[in-house]
């Protein structure tokens, strides 16, 4: 049942304007990071802040096939996924800040963005605590015979975790929409996949309850698409869950705080290689879907953008403190 | 001075003596002193006021004929006109 | 209205049964809830009666279907989450504490979660120190969530009703002690109020605070007092989370003395908390310390004397009221 | 000119150690480049810049402790001119040195052991209800004897303290005795619930003076007569003596004096019973007395009389000096104090002298009253209604209205004996009505 995912080339020219919409998610999603870093240096931003930078194709290449009404669950890696899925920049660095603006009022911060309209469930910071949350999600979709599917995200971390197998055998035992993306990118933290996981192959883990099980090459940004819409298909004819792994790599360290004494630079260096951001625009280029003007100005209204918002975070201001008892209970009873 | 009007000013004396006391809620054939719970002190006060307010001397009597505000306002009655 | 005697459990049932019938969104799931019959035979019958899309046995994944039950809470059903025994509440205690309880605050208002998670507690069947367990206060710890405590008939069954009507996480304990015991049930239109604790019997001497299986000691003892000349009055906190200060505080007031009972240990518990609200709030109407006859501090023993030994009984509190009163 | 200074890391990283720059003045850098390595508790981590630009000048040197926030570096942005300067020998930021935060610490450091021994204050062992009650009551609580709990001095304490002070003290202290007295409880006083408020009889601001007045609310009252009665049935041993009483001659007496009276100056049988308790009282003086440390007579004789108020609890205003008062004089008297009893407006000499108290129930139709007596007092008269009742006299039956009268008397001041002396004396008082 498992199908064992290896590097796949690319192959079919992509649209135009898809095109170019998939590398400005990818570059939005870079130097949206790289200036939450910077922020995080000037204190700017606090708490943990894990930056995605390095495993882009895979929030991009997998969000790209599902659709408005489907559920979304994500990690506390997760503002890549929140921008693709049309979160604010502005918004969602004004809850980095902490700021009574941002998606969450600025509690959450970092690792915890929420937003109801656009069916984003976090932002959950338990690693393997949100699975169970995703096949309710399904479940409710189910009972409700409602025609959609649950995203749900987590690391290769989280499949240690008895959270993650109650979670998989639940699915594949109610029969629920899901579809399980594991973003494998090496290292829990700072513990390498072989020191974690005594059956490295991942794919196995959810063949083991039943669930169709695919591999695929992360930093391959077509190869997710292809993989993502295969699954994501999957899973609405069948309304079973499925389970996708996507290897790929972390360019900057586990959070800010991290000396990286776990990892050669070389390794890193070497990864870096095969960073999907140029991959990808280089085949545009060479396909000339895109032109180096094209490029630039990509890159120019990513800045901006990203300008913008830090500049809307810094504009915004304090939740007041009275209100900080606001919504540890809800306001009205239904 | 109607029986209404008698009625009323009886039942002010009444508030004032008993301040404590509804009269305004007797029924005509309620017992004033059971139902206000007003003792012989009390009672002997609302006397004194008769006097004062009408010019009626009750003689010590006469205190059974009038227990009742009907009673009461029939008796007065008779006494301001007669 | 003649009213006939019903157990603890019958009660129970009916107000599934009732939240069943009355909601198509409500579904009840857990462990061995179906098939089984329910570990205490509460849910004797209801698989038959609605069928295994309503009543779901689980498998033994307390982690995974209580997260099950949050998300299908935020995806817009009313599920019932049962989880057999307190003991293995805290195989989900991750999934309460960290998901159910925070999601609203934390996603700033944006998401609640209406869920009720049933749950049988207590002490009082020999079941030794992994079955016996009185950890209302664990979860009355946790902001967010509405902690209640079934000590009453009229409780186990009208509680539900209002618990599931609530927008946002709803822990219920229920008490394997009491499941057996038979008695009058006056009907309650509407359900009760879960916002208020209650006074179970008024007094003015003393105030007996309690809840769950304490509200039929307290009441126990009160009658024996009674006779003694002694009022007390008795307290069912039925609300453990948020404590409900103005019922407690104007009990107190009244009477000037206060007891606590409960069956969880002394240390950090509900009593602690009750305790200490009542001398930070009525300190000047105090006319004796306040007192609390608690769990003893041990893992509860298997032998049915140790075991009565370990919590209080009717006739502890009714001798620490007559030492506390009759000082002269 | 840009800035460039120590990164904050983590939010539990205060400071690092530069172990090595990997740029120099004049370098042109780029943005992301590593330009310096930190040591921080974590191990060492490479810092970058997120600009591009050249470097201007190196202002920390490698091995300095470096606070985050501290200026590092100065960079030189692309397209500007700016100087290039060596790299200093000395830190532009002395890390050495106490931060602003360490010498606040410092100077705020708590000053040595305040004399607290001068403070230490006399302990009074007491409930935080007692001392409140006694605090609102002005009873310094340190005098009152503790019955609680170790000793503790609880409400009902504070209660006796109050009722005490009501009575030995005659001429009002500091303040108006805030109790009322006595009761003769078989009846009305005892409601089951503290009493809403007596209500005052004119506007609420009266009410407020009445009760400034006396202290007084319905609550205190019902407190202090609680206090009162405890105690007194706890203490006093007390004996009861009972005699029938003919008031034909007294009645007849009343109904032709009244007859001949304009209403306003009409008399209560009331009035007698008071004259003759006083006049008996003159004959038995023992009973005219309080027990303190033994019975102490008392000169005056001043007749508590009981009010008994609608809402339920009682006042008992004292009729001083009764037996030199004449009938028409008892009788102003009733119509002054009944009037301000009942709106709880009495004078706190009226609340604290009395030396017998005479309780009258008879309109409520009881016969025979077993009272409880008022401490200090020794002696309580209870009068039941006048009705009329068969009654033989020199072996001819007749009808009579006849009065029930009581004594409740303290065992420890007098003996059955002098009680009955007592109840004759009235009796044979209230058969002479012309000479009272």
């Amino acid at each position: 049942m498992a199908k064992k995912g290896t590097k796949t080339k690319t192959t079919a020219p992509l649209a135009p304007e898809l095109a170019q919409k998939l590398l400005y998610q990818m570059l939005l999603i870079r130097r949206f990071e790289e200036k939450a870093a910077e922020m995080y240096t000037k204190t700017k931003i606090r708490g943990f802040l894990h930056l995605y930078i390095g495993e882009e194709a895979v929030a991009v290449g997998v969000m790209q096939a599902l659709r408005p009404q489907d559920n979304v669950l994500g990690t506390y890696r997760e503002h890549g996924h929140a921008l693709v899925r049309g979160l604010e920049p502005n918004v969602i660095m004004a809850e980095m800040y902490g700021r009574q603006e941002g998606y969450c009022r600025g509690r959450g911060g970092s690792m915890h963005l929420f937003d109801a309209k656009r069916k984003f469930f976090g932002g959950n910071a338990i690693v393997a605590g949100h699975l169970a949350l995703a096949v309710g999600l399904a479940l409710a979709d189910k009972k409700m015979q409602r025609n959609q599917l649950t995203c749900c995200f987590f690391g290769e971390g989280a499949m240690a975790e008895g959270a993650f197998h109650e979670a998989m055998n639940l699915a594949a035992l109610w029969q629920v929409p899901v579809l399980f993306v594991c973003e494998n990118n090496l290292y829990a933290m700072g513990t390498a996949l072989r020191y974690t996981h005594a059956q490295t192959d991942l794919t196995l883990k959810g063949a083991a309850y039943g669930i169709t099980a695919a591999a695929v090459d992360g930093m391959d940004l077509q190869a997710v698409m292809e993989a993502a819409n295969t699954a994501a298909a999957t899973v609405r004819k069948t309304g079973k869950p499925y389970f996708l792994v996507c290897n790929t790599y972390r360019f900057r360290a586990h959070s800010m705080f991290d000396a990286e004494l776990y990892r050669d630079k070389a390794e890193v260096e070497e990864w870096k290689q095969r960073d999907p951001i140029p991959a990808f625009s280089n085949t545009l280029l060479q396909q000339q879907l895109l032109a180096e003007a094209d490029l630039q100005a990509l890159e120019a209204r990513v800045n901006e953008e990203v300008q913008q918002a830090i500049d809307f975070a810094e504009s915004c201001s304090w939740e007041p403190v009275e209100e900080m008892s606001r919504f540890t209970y809800s306001e009205k009873k239904t | 001075m109607t029986a209404e009007e008698i009625k009323q000013a009886l039942l002010l004396r009444l508030k004032t003596i008993a301040p404590d006391t509804e009269p305004a809620q007797l029924q005509p054939d309620d017992n004033i002193r059971e139902k206000l719970g007003i003792d012989s002190f009390d009672y002997l006060q609302f006397i004194v006021a008769l006097d004062e307010q009408f010019g009626i001397q009750t003689p010590e009597e006469d205190y059974g004929k009038i227990q009742t505000l009907q009673e009461l306002t029939e008796y007065v009655g008779a006494r301001v006109k007669g | 209205m003649a009213t006939s005697l019903i157990t603890y459990r019958e009660c129970l049932k009916q107000a599934i049964r009732e939240a069943l019938q009355g909601d198509e969104r409500v579904f009840l799931m857990g462990e061995d809830v179906g098939h089984y019959g329910g570990a205490f035979a509460v849910s004797k019958g209801l698989l038959q009666e609605f069928g295994p899309e309503r009543i779901m046995d689980t498998p033994l994944s307390e982690a995974g279907f209580t997260g099950a039950g949050i998300g299908a809470a935020l995806g817009g059903m009313r599920p019932i989450v049962e989880i057999m025994t307190i003991n293995f509440s805290l195989l989900a205690l991750d999934q309460i504490a960290n998901n159910a309880a925070t999601l609203l605050h934390m996603s700033g208002g944006q998401l609640n979660v209406p869920l009720v998670i049933r749950m049988s507690a207590g002490i009082g069947r020999q079941l030794a120190a992994q079955h016996s367990h009185s950890w209302e206060p664990l979860f009355a710890h946790l902001p967010g969530l509405r902690v209640l405590s079934v000590g009453t008939h009229e409780d186990a069954r009208y509680m539900l009703a209002p618990a599931l009507l609530d927008p946002d996480p709803v822990i219920i304990f229920e008490y394997t002690s009491m499941l057996n015991l038979e008695q009058e049930l006056q009907p309650v239109e509407g359900g009760v109020d879960i916002s208020k604790a209650k006074i179970r019997r008024e007094g003015k001497d003393i105030s007996i605070i309690t809840y769950g299986t304490g509200v039929y000691k307290a009441l126990e003892a009160a009658a024996e007092l009674a006779a003694a000349g002694i009022e007390a009055e008795v307290v069912d906190l039925r609300v453990l989370r948020p404590l409900d200060d103005e019922t407690i505080l104007a009990s107190v007031t009244k009477t000037s003395r206060a007891i606590i009972v409960e069956d969880a240990s002394r240390s950090v518990s509900v009593s602690s908390e009750v305790s200490a609200r009542i001398t930070e709030n009525c300190f000047y109407d105090l006319d004796a310390p306040v007192q609390r006859l608690c769990g003893a501090e041990v893992p509860i023993p298997y032998p049915k004397h140790l075991e009565d030994a370990a919590v209080p009984q009717p006739a502890q509190i009714v001798s620490a009221i007559k030492k506390l009163l009759q000082h002269a | 000119m840009l800035e460039y200074r120590m990164p904050s890391l983590g939010a539990d990283m205060e400071s690092g150690f530069l172990r090595e720059w990997h740029v120099k003045p004049g370098d042109k850098i780029k943005k992301g480049d590593i330009i310096a390595e930190v040591e921080t508790q974590k191990g060492i981590i490479d810092i970058e810049v997120f600009d591009d630009g050249t470097i201007g000048e190196l202002l920390v040197q490698v091995d300095e402790k470096v606070p985050v926030g501290t200026l590092m570096a100065m960079i030189i942005p692309p397209g500007e001119d700016g100087e290039i300067k060596e790299t200093p020998q000395k830190s532009a930021a002395p890390a050495t040195t106490p931060t602003a935060a360490e010498e606040a610490w410092i100077a705020t450091e708590p000053p040595p052991m305040a004399e607290k021994a001068a403070a230490a204050e006399h302990h009074v062992r007491a409930s935080p209800l007692a001392k409140r009650i006694a605090e609102e009551k002005g009873i310094d609580i340190a005098t009152i004897h503790g019955t609680g709990p170790e000793g503790a001095i609880i409400r009902e304490d504070v209660e006796h303290a109050i009722t005490a002070r009501v009575a030995p003290v005659p001429e009002a202290p500091k303040e108006a005795a805030p109790a009322p007295p006595p009761a003769s409880p078989p009846a009305p006083v005892a409601a089951e619930k503290p009493a809403p408020p007596a209500q005052a009889p004119a506007a609420p601001a009266e009410e407020e003076k009445a009760r400034q007045a006396t202290g007084a609310s319905a609550e205190t009252i019902r407190m202090a007569v609680a206090a009162a009665m405890s105690k007194s049935n706890r203490e006093i041993p007390h004996y009861y003596l009972e005699t029938r009483i003919d008031m034909r001659r007294a009645m007849a007496w009343l109904a032709e004096t009244n007859k001949q009276r304009p209403v306003k100056e009409r008399l209560l049988p009331a009035v007698l019973l008071l004259k003759a308790v006083a006049k008996a009282l003159n004959e038995v003086p023992d009973l005219n007395a309080w027990w303190e440390n033994g019975l102490q007579r008392k000169p005056a004789i001043n007749i508590g009389y009981v009010v008994a108020l609608r809402t339920g609890g009682i006042m008992v205003p004292a009729i001083h000096d009764a037996d030199n008062k004449s009938l028409d004089e008892l009788m102003q008297t009733l119509n002054d104090l009944i009037p301000r009893a009942r709106a709880l407006r009495l004078r706190s000499s009226e609340l604290a002298d009395s030396t017998i108290t005479v309780t009258s129930l008879g309109e409520g139709g009881v016969e025979t009253v077993f009272g409880v007596i008022y401490p200090p007092q020794v002696a309580l008269v209870g009068f039941g209604g006048i009705t009329d009742q068969p009654w033989t006299e020199n072996g001819m039956l007749d009808v009579r209205p006849v009065l029930t009268a009581t004594l409740a008397a303290d065992h420890r001041a007098t003996d059955g004996s002098t009680g009955s002396r007592f109840l004759t004396a009235i009796k044979n008082y209230l058969q002479q009505p012309e000479k009272l």
